[in-house]
């Protein structure tokens, strides 16, 4: 760990707030890809199963 | 001819509903639309007045030939009888109005605010506008909702004299207007099969094969 | 391979962009993992503005990007608007989300580098103030996307918001500028990278801008995937509501 | 066009119609902003430049989700479009009618409700130039913001969203030249920059909303 002096909390805020934000943005895009993903996975189903 | 409908085909949103409607009219000449409710009447005519975009086809009329009656009145509840037709008649160019009031009797009504009128007389004053607008092609949507059988009356007596003028119509109805000349189009005739991929205008996004 | 067109078939895209989104992921946590590692902790401390200059690797990245992303999706809304490819359209959606954090992270870290250096959490600084007013374009078209039921009349009207948007995100720049002259002028405060950060500085910044530049392009790889499925859900439910 | 911009002033007048609401608001936020900042005429007369703007432009974002949505309840909207009259006419027509039934009572209004945030002698001439000047733009700019929203289900709130951001460079020359008149600066550069937005939006907006118009009633 570097030593960060008198700005510690601003630089730790920084990185922390905007990794946070980051993988966020990254865990909801997968999520709603699975969800999207799954439900078609199971329409495709339904219209190749006859009838 | 007035009006020449080619290969149409029409959709709702992103689903083609009618395809391949194709037909000609004359002056003089009169088509009802019939078929059951959701068969795609209004699409048709909200197509062949220019307002929704064909899905492929195409409809032939003279630039702003085209009148155009839905199911909403367009009447403003604030302004009496005669300036909602005044404002109709000055957007298209004209300035008569006295024959649009006698052909749907609302002389009397003249000077009522439209709001306090009862459901069929909004539905005369809409009409009234149809001949306000002088246009040779009505494209109608459900006429006669909310008119008793005087008013009914009144009104086919107006499309006989719009015809007989040499104008034409095109009319989405489930009633029996009495007018000779008119041709009856079955539009469930031309529903659409259910869409595949090499459609004109089908969702590209809905072929056959999985992505 | 006749034409860069045939990307913009859905089923041509989800080919390419399949095989490519490994690679691109792979690389951008690769390098946006290794700039902020030497950024954070292989970097000394600037003179003046001591360990705040570490704030760098994430503001001017993200800055940067804030802006391209907008640019990316004012280009892919006009194809769409010349040639009707859906897919364009759909990459544009994708990419106002990843676009709107971007601007988040940069406004909140130039915010927290501000507080040090001048004294104050927020500045009304005609340059962030810009990225202000960037984000809330990114809002508003956000939320215009989730407004409009029908997706082809949703592209249009985005479309159309994103012209007008830009327009007026330039034009506000400069009346910025008239605004308020701004505290970014200082020379040893400035954020203009290229002109006052040496080199110790300049290799792992340019690292971690290829890193958000890198998770910008399998971000949007990816949203667009799950768009295209999107849009073929509703395409197939609509089939069987129909038939 | 002249018949359409008629029939919306009438409309506006006749009962129900909403005008002056516009003008009661921009009055109740002006007599708002004293209880918020305390009543120190030095400090208000400082922020009055800038209060009277933000009020007048809040007043007309008020009014603007009406400027297409009563047509389009009621069906003029597309029987309007099957008329001859241009989209594009249409919706020039429709900033104007907006612009005369909300901006112009504000510009009036504005120097009266001056007095009562102490606005320095000066300022006053410029204040309502700026505000004639400027707020037709807004009407130009809103009336886009309120074609793109036509149809959209409570579109009120997303109107807000999309338009006020839109509205930052009008708002920032404008209060600016109050400002600059208020302490004894030369207020015609963004008195100037100010009506070449206005004169931009007015050309180019009424093409925008028409484009989002076409789009919405099909």
């Amino acid at each position: 760990m570097p030593d960060l002096g008198r700005y510690a909390t601003e630089v730790l805020t920084a990185y922390g707030v905007s990794i946070v934000a980051l993988a966020a943005l990254v865990w909801l895009s997968v999520r709603q890809a699975r969800r999207v993903r799954r439900r078609l996975e199971d329409v495709e189903a339904r219209r190749r199963a006859p009838g | 001819m007035v009006l020449a409908v080619m290969d149409l085909s029409v959709g709702r949103g992103l689903v083609e509903v009618l395809r391949g409607v194709s037909f000609r009219l004359a002056p003089g000449a009169a088509l009802v639309l019939r078929g059951p409710n959701g068969a795609g009447k209004t699409t048709l005519l909200r197509t062949l007045a220019g307002l929704t975009p064909p899905f492929a086809g195409r409809v032939e009329a003279e630039p702003d030939s085209v009148a155009y009656a839905g199911h909403a009145d367009g009447i403003k509840a604030q302004l009496t009888v005669a300036e909602n037709l005044d404002f109709w008649a000055a957007v298209f160019g004209r300035d008569e109005v006295g024959a649009a009031m006698d052909a749907f009797d609302l002389r009397g009504l003249a000077d009522r605010r439209a709001g306090e009128l009862s459901a069929g007389q909004k539905r005369r004053l809409s009409l009234a506008r149809l001949l306000v607008a002088g246009r040779p092609v009505w494209c109608l949507d459900e006429p006669t909702v909310s008119l008793d059988a005087e008013n009914v009356a009144r009104f086919a007596a107006a499309v006989t004299a719009h015809l007989a003028a040499g104008g034409a119509a095109v009319m989405a109805t489930h009633i029996e207007l009495g007018i000779g000349s008119a041709e009856t189009l079955d539009v469930a005739r031309f529903a659409a099969p259910p869409p595949s991929a090499g459609d004109p205008g089908a969702d590209p996004f809905g072929g056959d094969a999985p992505l | 391979m006749s034409s860069l067109w045939e990307y913009a078939n859905p089923r041509k895209f989800m080919a390419t962009s399949g095989a490519l989104l490994p690679w691109v992921s792979g690389l951008a946590v690769l390098c946006l993992v290794g700039g902020l590692f030497w950024g954070f902790f292989l970097t000394p401390d600037d003179f003046r503005q001591g360990s705040t200059v570490k704030i760098i690797y994430l503001h001017v990245p993200a800055a940067i990007m804030a802006i391209n992303v907008w640019l990316m999706m004012l280009v892919a809304s006009l194809i769409w608007l010349i040639r009707r490819h859906h897919v364009s359209a759909l990459a544009a959606k994708a990419a106002a989300p990843v676009g709107a954090v971007f601007t988040a992270i940069a406004l909140f870290t130039g915010a927290v580098w501000g507080q040090p250096m001048w004294g104050t959490w927020w500045e009304w600084d005609p340059r962030l103030t810009s990225f202000l007013i960037l984000f809330l374009f990114y809002l508003g078209y956000i939320a215009m996307w989730e407004a409009v039921e029908n997706p082809d009349a949703a592209a249009d009207l985005t479309t159309v918001l994103c012209l007008v948007g830009s327009v007026f995100a330039v034009i506000s720049r400069y009346a910025l500028l008239f605004w308020n002259q701004g505290l970014h002028q200082g020379a040893s405060l400035s954020m203009d990278a290229e002109q006052n950060v040496a080199d110790v500085f300049w290799y792992p910044l340019v690292t971690c801008i290829a890193g958000f530049f890198l998770l910008f392009l399998a971000l949007v790889l990816y949203r667009t995937r799950t768009e295209i499925r999107a849009r073929r859900l509703r395409a197939l439910l609509a089939q069987e509501r129909t038939a | 066009m002249i018949a359409l911009i008629l029939r919306d002033l009438r409309l506006a007048f006749r009962a129900g119609g909403g005008f002056g609401l516009a003008l009661a608001f921009f009055l109740i936020v002006v007599v708002l902003v004293p209880f918020g900042v305390g009543p120190e005429t030095g400090r208000l007369s400082g922020i009055a430049p800038g209060i009277l703007w933000l009020g007048a432009l809040l007043a007309c974002l008020l009014s603007l989700d009406r400027v297409f949505q009563l047509d389009w309840e009621d069906g003029s909207l597309e029987l309007l479009a099957t008329s001859a009259l241009p989209l594009e006419t249409l919706a020039f027509a429709k900033a104007i009618a907006h612009w005369l039934t909300t901006g112009l009572p504000l510009v009036v209004a504005a120097p009266l409700l001056g007095v009562m945030l102490n606005l320095p002698g000066p300022a006053y001439p410029w204040l309502a130039a700026s505000l004639a000047v400027g707020t037709p733009g807004l009407s130009a700019i809103g009336t886009f913001g309120a074609a793109l929203t036509v149809g959209i289900k409570r579109g009120g709130l997303l109107l807000s969203l999309l338009v006020l951001p839109l509205y930052v460079p009008s708002l920032i020359f404008g209060a600016m030249t109050a400002t600059r008149a208020a302490e004894a600066l030369d207020p015609l550069p963004p008195l100037a920059l100010l009506a070449g937005l206005s004169l931009a939006a007015a050309a180019a907006m009424p093409f925008a909303a028409a484009g989002a118009l076409r789009v919405n009633l099909r």
